[in-house]
């Protein structure tokens, strides 16, 4: 039997909404594969498009940045500068030759834990039939 | 059996929004405050909801952190379960009797995991889910309950002993008994919220009870909210098949002299057109319809709420349906009259949605009794005095917040129940304050070689069931810099603590590390653990090993197991990064400046004073009073203005802490929140005064908008606004019209202007009273667009307006606005009367425009100086619209009445009030916390460019313009790091997640 | 169990067979309704507007002479008068001052003290007969038939004189139940069937009957049951003018039949569509033999 | 067409005249509708109950001139439903009394066919007698 491809995800998450969001999946006991490594940030706006960079450098095949949903960030805007740089830096991604697809945004609150559950799930999914990213640059 | 008495300096009964935020805030004072909630969780109804208009964000996200803190506040106690008996003694030193129901379940051991649920036979209908779905006989009320504790329902329990059996830390126990409780508070505020009418006895035409697709709007929060029964889903009960067409009745049991409850329920409208908007975006392609009156918009931003909805095709029909009918497919059909048209129709829909009345609590009458207060004829808590005393009971020391007192949305609630923490800080401002606890002692390892411990948590069988824990540890003990690592079955456990502080000392730990759960919720246990042997909170991390693995990845052990691993390998990581975070304070000037002298202003003073603040007033006109000065008489009991002026200025002298500058105005501010320096100008030939406050309230009020050139205003003297007239009527000057016509929303509810003033619609109803009598016989017409006296008191007070003085009421479109003309020696008003579906020519002597209302002319060049920001009226932004109403994101500085929106003067003090105790918060304490997770600067690196600046919401960022290099107020910083990603040069780092740590995590995500 | 009666005009004029039909049940159940010695039209419909006292005279006088015979309440059969009736007792209660001008000016002697109650036929099988004890006395079921009640307005409304809530109704419904009936139900059964309309509006009835019908129909009854004798008129008289030939019964006419009483008893010929037949179809009543 | 209105006149007498019989106070309609939508009869009315409140209300002319208070046979159901406690079928009635007082008989019942009065149960022909007639 041939071994599915088993994508390597990172997430990054606001503290407030999508990491509470993803906590909640728990609570409610939402199963989704495994293959996410959650890195909490205080805010979406904190998301530097260089940790989306590093992480495909090390050998990420995706990268998930989730925050509030619009209107409902706790720091007012910061979730409106995080969806401007990350579509931003999302176009530039194929000037390296990555996917978009392989970039997602999506807006979690904290009561949406089925939805955290289902966002990763599609995600990995897509993600394994894009197959693998293969960047991992030695250091 | 004799009862140790306990004291606290306050009660708060009920834990809601209302609850919630009235506690924390005299807690945050200082004050030692005692919670007293029936229900095993904290929340309320919010907790219930979806999203919240009118800004529609999610209720749990925006109430959970609340709850979280609620539980952790060091002065908050807070009994669940529990409900008052018995109140006796007075203001300054109440003695309360309590009764806490057991709920056999100890609190101080059970974690939480739920595995008692799993194992219990018993199935209920889940009140939570209003009956939507059901619930075991030992539960968890919904997935953030705080306490996050289960309790088993002793009426439903068959005593099986199964959750005994499983429970692994033994926290089962049918042994433990109810317990009786004294207390002493100086102080109480009832904050019981409300319920909504469930439609089986009254209105049983809508079918409610008996046609499975009909629900009550509150079931209906549940079928769209995401952590509901259906995860968001919609779906018909009767099929689960998603509806093509809903409808929503509203006034259900509301505004009925008959069949119900002669008041509005206030909310109803606006969380009808919520729910059908949620319902578009669910469901694309479906249809969703709502059966009107008249359709109350009218707060903030309502009505564009309410033109947004129309705009995305929810469809309003103005007409009150007759009856439904249940057709064989479970669908049902509407009959109603649309009553623009004329037509009956019998209409086909899916889904029905009723907006019931609301009613109070079901404790009320016998909580009443026990407190000694007064309810109205329905349960409502009555207050003292309708427009001056709004959040006073009829009893001293006891005080009202939120939906004990009638509806009220969220903003409003949250606004009362600062009011009322106010009121209730008042009896006990002579009481010591708890002291701020003394920083601990901290040991200096910024240059030593990290040391780090690690501590795997099984949660029972939570984590040890699905991944092999002490593979993880093994694990881990292998990692750089790992000195120790070990298993533990209950980490949050007290025993637990014990060992990692010994761990800490016997090894010289430096760093500590637990895997377990959410940092959320357990993050700050570890904190407190690790500071009390000397290390700095900074020092902590924790890997998620159980909400974002073993409980997501239940079914084989090894993958779970990997990743664990992998996020031990991440936090300790990051770990290895990280560095003390220092907690800084900063010293606060204890007076606070309250500009504008208003109803508002004045309030605000006042309450301050009696808190035993120092406060300057200072008011720009060369007399106090406001619209006082202007005003007749005040709705709804029909008082002098000039009374209720005199009464607050009064009140203002009476008070040596109040410092009154008239005919003064700000030049300029500087400074933060603690400190800040303002210059006041006394006008001309007047001194400039500098003064030091801590905190600032701007109560500046709100002018009529300028109307000239329409309505024929301004050309004709006969043509006046509602101001004018109420100059007139105080004067006596009004001659004698024997036909008066009342514009209302003119100037407003239009392209132009789509904002609904709240207030015209109340004041045209008093004034057509007040002009019946000064004028008696004349004829009145009121031309509206839609009637909107929202709540209890004012429909009531529209009703006997209606019944004694016999207007004739005309509904116009705002699309095709009356319009006035001058005729011979009369005026005509011309307008399309959308019910009788004619245009009327009235021949008026008088006519008088409903004004839209702004903000004050002055307000662009104020709040220059405040830092904050206003909307396209000139009214003040608050800091967030539904849970800091009185707040502007600029610390330090607040908010209150008709310069945040017009409001009425009840609504107008218990807002200042609010706006009070809001302020006392750091003048009282004296002192000001800073964000430990704030930005820094590397000036050596900042090239003074000015990118990130715009970026911060708090405006904490300014450029030294002479060293060119970037100034960051710290005080002023709440630590989002929105800023850091902007900056070219990577200038800015954010304490605690600096690009190396959160980079550490990302390079040891992998380990190939 | 022994109650004064009023029949008013219609029980005995062109709804015989419902007051027939009434007293046979009733005396299966050992009921005795004892008819008033001495008794007037009670008015037909309560006076809606203030300056008409006079109107209220009929039925004050039937709640005096009740007194005058010594009783305190009153049963009737006719929605009509029990609705009039009811409507004037509450009068009589509330303003009392209003039935003393009337006395006066009657010159008859009507002083009433609204101490008087004034049942109608269901609410003394429901309520003092009770159900269980009708479903006891069945001896033939009324399984497979299928029927639907109708309660027009009067028996409802006003709330504070009806039997029954006003919205959802349930005494005809379990009566029914009772007999072994199959019961549909539909939103029509509680609108006005035009009532006296059919005197000069006639279209205006034949609408809501033809609607009314139609929608037992689609539910599937067979028949309608009902009570009051002016819309028994209606359904049975103006309903072939739209076509339909659906069966009308008064609820006494099938309790009678379910009672197995003597089908001679129950008035079942008295009307214009035929009730036989669908009793025969299910078995209900001996089919009558040719020539007999 | 544009109604013009004035201050006092006819119009003011009839409304008063109901308000007095009926014992209603019509200012305290909403004109929610929920009385046309109840009305079983509304398909043979000119005008709905609530159109005939408002008329009334605003000294329209030709209210008198209507049928919808001559179809109404007072059944109440939109009276139990009024959320305003409003007795339609009394302001109906009240109409109806003027209307007669005024133009005497709505029904002739010299005009009506023998037989047919003949068949009809004696409670229709007294309450249409009550209605129709003074
Ligand atoms: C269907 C629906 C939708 C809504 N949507 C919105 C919206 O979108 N936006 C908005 O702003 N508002 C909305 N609201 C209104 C909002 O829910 C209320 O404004 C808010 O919940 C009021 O908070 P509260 O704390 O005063 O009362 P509650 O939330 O009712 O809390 C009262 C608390 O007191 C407790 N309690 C009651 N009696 C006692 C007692 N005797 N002893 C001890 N404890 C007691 C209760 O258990 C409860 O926890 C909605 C309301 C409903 C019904
Ligand atoms: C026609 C009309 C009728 C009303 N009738 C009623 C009623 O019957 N019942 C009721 O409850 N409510 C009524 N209201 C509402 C009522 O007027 C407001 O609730 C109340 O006045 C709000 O008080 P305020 O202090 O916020 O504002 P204001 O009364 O406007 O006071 C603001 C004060 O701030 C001062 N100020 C402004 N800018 C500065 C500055 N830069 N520096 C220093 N001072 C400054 C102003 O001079 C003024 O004195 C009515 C309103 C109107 C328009
Ligand atoms: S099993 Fe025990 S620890 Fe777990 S939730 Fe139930 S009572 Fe609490
Ligand atoms: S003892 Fe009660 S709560 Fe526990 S499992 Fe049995 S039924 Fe459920
Ligand atoms: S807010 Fe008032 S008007 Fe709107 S539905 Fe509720 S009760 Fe009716
Ligand atoms: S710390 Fe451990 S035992 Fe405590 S709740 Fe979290 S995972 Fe469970
Ligand atoms: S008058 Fe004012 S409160 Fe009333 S609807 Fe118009 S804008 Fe709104
Ligand atoms: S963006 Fe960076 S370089 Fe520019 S001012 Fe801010 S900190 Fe300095
Ligand atoms: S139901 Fe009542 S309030 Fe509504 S339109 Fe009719 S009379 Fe007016
Ligand atoms: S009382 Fe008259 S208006 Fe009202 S529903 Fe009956 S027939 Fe129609």
């Amino acid at each position: 039997m041939e071994e599915t491809f088993e994508p390597k995800i990172l997430g990054m998450l606001c503290s407030w909404c999508a990491y509470a969001g993803a906590d909640t999946a728990g609570v409610s006991r939402a199963q989704y594969p495994p293959n996410i490594r959650i890195v909490r940030v205080m805010c979406s706006g904190r998301i530097d498009p260089l940790f989306i960079a590093r992480a495909f450098e090390n050998g990420a095949d995706g990268v998930l940045v989730a925050g509030c949903h619009q209107g409902d960030c706790h720091y007012i805007s910061g979730n409106n500068y995080a969806q401007d740089r990350i579509e931003l830096f999302a176009n530039l991604l194929n000037f390296f030759g990555i996917d978009q697809r392989r970039l997602k945004l999506a807006w979690v609150s904290a009561s949406e834990g089925t939805r955290f559950a289902s966002v990763v799930t599609e995600m990995t999914e897509e993600l394994r039939a894009l197959g693998p990213l293969g960047l991992k640059v030695q250091r | 059996m004799s009862m140790e008495t306990r004291a606290y300096d306050s009660l708060v009964i009920g834990a809601g929004i209302s609850g919630m935020q009235a506690a924390l805030d005299l807690a945050d004072k200082g004050y030692r405050v005692l919670v007293v909630e029936r229900q095993a969780s904290v929340g309320g109804t919010m907790v219930k909801l979806d999203k919240t208009f009118p800004t529609n964000d999610c209720a749990i996200c925006i109430a959970a952190p609340k709850m979280v803190e609620l539980a952790r506040h060091p002065n908050i106690t807070l009994l669940t379960s529990a409900r008052v008996e018995r109140v006796t003694g007075s203001v300054g030193s109440f003695e309360v009797a309590i009764w806490r129901q057991t709920t056999y379940i100890d609190p101080e051991k059970c974690k939480g995991c739920g595995d008692c649920a799993r194992v219990c036979p018993v199935e209920v209908d889940d009140e939570f889910n209003a009956g939507l779905s059901k619930r075991k006989a030992v539960y968890l009320q919904f997935p953030q309950a705080v306490p996050a504790i289960y309790t088993i329902d002793y009426a439903n329990c068959v005593g099986c002993g199964a959750c005994d059996r499983i429970c692994d830390v033994g926290a089962v126990s049918f042994l433990k008994r109810s317990q009786a409780l004294m207390v002493n508070v100086g102080s109480i505020i009832v904050a019981t919220g409300f319920e909504v009418l469930e439609p089986t006895e009254l209105r049983k035409e809508y079918g409610y009870g008996r046609f499975a697709n009909v629900l009550t709007a509150l079931q209906y929060e549940r079928v769209i909210a995401a952590s509901g029964p259906t995860d968001g889903k919609i779906a018909r009960p009767s099929d689960g098949e998603t509806p093509a067409r809903v409808a929503w009745v509203q006034c259900v049991g509301s505004r009925s002299l008959k069949g119900g409850y002669p008041y509005c329920s206030k909310i109803c409208c606006m969380y009808a057109t919520k729910e059908a908007m949620i319902t578009l975006e669910h469901a694309p392609g479906a249809q969703a319809t709502i059966f009107y009156m008249d359709l109350r918009a009218y707060g903030k931003d309502f009505q564009q709420y309410y033109r947004r909805a129309a705009d995305h095709g929810v469809r309003y029909v103005r007409g009150r349906p007759a009856s439904v009918e249940e057709n064989s497919d479970k669908s049902l059909t509407i009959t109603y009259e649309d009553t623009l048209s004329g037509e009956v129709q019998h209409e086909q829909f899916d889904m029905l949605v009723l907006s019931t009345a609301v009613v109070p609590a079901p404790d009320n009458r016998r909580l009443a009794k026990a407190l000694g207060v007064e309810v109205d004829e329905y349960g409502f808590f009555v207050s003292h005095n309708d427009l001056l005393a709004p959040l006073q009971s009829t009893r001293e020391g006891i005080f009202l917040a939120g939906g004990s007192q009638g509806p009220n949305d969220i903003p409003d609630s949250v606004a009362q129940a600062s009011g009322a923490a106010g009121m209730a800080a008042i009896p006990i401002s002579m009481r010591k304050r708890a002291a701020e606890a003394a920083p601990l002692a901290e040991r200096d390892v910024s240059e030593d070689e990290s040391r780090a411990g690690v501590f795997v948590c099984g949660c029972g069988k939570n984590i040890a069931g699905y991944l092999d824990v002490p593979a993880v540890a093994d694990y881990a003990r292998g990692l750089p810099n790992v000195v120790l690592s070990e298993t533990c079955t209950f980490a949050c456990s007290e025993d637990t603590q014990r060992r990692i502080r010994a761990s800490v000392e016997e090894h010289g730990l430096n760093r500590v590390v637990v895997a377990a759960c959410s940092p959320i919720t357990h993050g700050p246990v570890f904190q407190q653990t690790i500071a009390e042997v000397g290390l700095n909170p900074g020092l902590f991390e924790m890997a998620n090993i159980r909400n974002q693995c073993s409980w997501v990845h239940s079914t084989g052990n090894a993958p779970a197991t990997a990743k664990a691993e992998d996020l031990v390998r991440m936090a300790v990581a990051r770990a290895d990064k990280l560095q003390a975070l220092p907690a800084q304070t900063v010293e606060v000037t204890p007076i606070c400046l309250v500009i504008g002298g208003g109803v508002a202003g004045m309030t605000a003073a006042v309450t301050m004073a009696d808190m035993g603040i120092e406060t300057f007033l200072v008011e720009r006109e060369s007399v106090l009073g406001g619209k006082l000065n202007t005003l007749a008489t005040l709705a709804p009991s029909d008082t002098p203005a000039s009374e209720v002026r005199e009464q607050l200025v009064r009140a203002v002298q009476q008070r040596p802490r109040i410092k009154v500058f008239l005919s003064a105005e700000v030049r300029e501010i500087d400074g933060y929140v603690g400190n800040f320096r303002v210059t006041l100008d006394e006008g001309v030939g007047g001194a400039v005064t500098q003064i030091q406050v801590g905190a600032m309230i701007v109560a500046t009020g709100y002018r009529e908008a300028d109307l000239r050139g329409r309505y024929g205003y301004g050309d004709d003297p006969r043509v006046i606004t509602q101001l004018e007239l109420e100059r007139r009527l105080r004067d006596g000057t009004l001659g004698t019209p024997r036909s008066i016509v009342m514009v209302n929303c003119a100037g407003s509810m239009n392209e132009e202007n789509p904002a609904c003033c709240r207030i015209g619609c109340t004041i045209s109803v008093k004034n057509a009273r007040m002009l019946q009598r000064a004028a008696p016989g004349a004829s009145i017409y009121m031309l509206y667009q839609d009637m909107r006296v929202y709540g209890k008191g004012q429909e009531e007070y529209f009703t006997k307006m209606v019944a004694e003085v016999q207007p004739f009421r005309i509904r116009y479109d705002g699309g095709r606005p009356p319009e006035v003309r001058a005729r011979g020696r009369g005026l005509t008003v011309k307008v399309y009367d959308t019910l009788l579906r004619e245009d009327l020519a009235i021949e008026a002597d008088l006519v008088v425009l409903t004004a839209a209302l702004q903000g004050d002319a002055q307000t662009p060049r104020l709040k220059q100086m405040l830092k904050v920001s206003t909307d396209e009226l000139n009214f003040y932004s608050e800091a967030h619209a539904k849970i800091r109403p009185l707040d502007f994101t600029t610390n330090g500085v607040y908010l209150c009445g008709a310069d945040h929106y017009p409001r009425t003067i009840p609504d107008t003090i218990a807002q200042a009030a609010g706006a009070a105790s809001r302020a006392a918060i750091p003048l009282l304490r004296g002192r000001v916390t800073v964000e430990p997770i704030v930005a820094e600067v590397d000036e050596a690196a900042c090239s003074g460019c000015g990118d990130c600046i715009p970026h911060c919401p708090y405006g904490a960022m300014t450029l030294d313009e002479t060293r060119k290099v970037l100034n960051i107020a710290e005080v002023l910083c709440k630590g989002c790091g929105t800023c850091i990603a902007a900056c070219p040069s990577g200038a800015l780092q954010q304490r605690g997640f600096s690009d190396g740590q959160v980079l550490a995590m990302i390079e040891a995500a992998w380990t190939i | 169990m022994q109650i004064a009666y009023y029949p008013g005009c219609t029980m005995k004029a062109s709804a015989r067979q419902h007051e027939d039909a009434a007293l046979a049940v009733l005396g299966a159940l050992g009921v005795e309704l004892r008819e008033m010695d001495e008794w007037n039209c009670c008015g037909v419909v309560h006076s809606l507007t203030s300056d008409n006292l006079i109107r209220h005279m009929a039925p004050v006088r039937v709640f005096a002479r009740l007194r005058e015979q010594g009783a305190d309440e009153v049963a009737t059969l006719c929605d009509m008068c029990f609705n009039t009736l009811g409507r004037a007792n509450l009068l009589a209660q509330r303003h009392p001052e209003q039935i003393a001008a009337i006395s006066a000016t009657s010159g008859d002697d009507l002083s009433y003290d609204g101490g008087a109650d004034v049942l109608h036929l269901l609410q003394v099988l429901r309520d003092r007969v009770g159900f269980a004890k009708i479903r006891a006395r069945v001896r033939r079921p009324l399984r497979g038939l299928s029927v639907y009640p109708y309660y027009g307005c009067k028996l409802l409304r006003p709330a504070e004189v009806g039997i029954d809530d006003p919205e959802t109704p349930a005494v005809l419904r379990d009566l029914m139940l009772a007999l072994g009936a199959t019961v549909v139900e539909g939103s029509l059964q509680t609108q006005c069937c035009g009532a006296y309309h059919v005197v000069n509006r006639d279209e205006v009835v034949t609408q809501r009957v033809s609607a009314t019908t139609e929608q037992a129909r689609a539910g599937g009854a067979e028949a309608i049951v009902l009570s009051c004798p002016l819309c028994h008129y209606n359904f049975d008289a103006l309903q072939p003018q739209s076509g339909a030939q659906m069966p009308i019964f008064y609820y006494t006419q099938l309790m009678g039949i379910a009672f197995g009483l003597d089908p001679d008893q129950l008035g079942l010929e008295e009307q214009q569509i035929a009730l036989l037949p669908l009793l025969e179809r299910h078995n209900l009543v001996h089919a009558p033999t040719p020539g007999d | 067409m544009t109604i013009t209105m004035r201050a006092g006149g006819e119009a003011d007498e009839l409304l008063r005249k109901v308000e007095t019989l009926s014992g209603q106070n019509l200012a305290g309609c909403y004109q929610c509708g929920t009385c046309a939508a109840s009305c079983p009869l509304r398909g043979s009315m000119d005008l709905g109950p609530d159109a005939i409140i408002r008329h009334l209300r605003f000294g329209l002319p030709d209210v008198l001139d209507r049928q919808s208070f001559w179809v109404c046979v007072g059944c109440d159901g939109c009276v139990e439903r009024c959320p305003r406690d409003i007795d339609i079928a009394r302001i109906m009635g009240a109409l109806r009394q003027i209307s007669i007082q005024e133009n005497g008989d709505h029904l002739v019942v010299a005009q009506l066919p023998a037989a047919a009065l003949r068949k009809l149960p004696p409670i229709a022909l007294v309450a249409s007698m009550r209605r129709n007639t003074g």
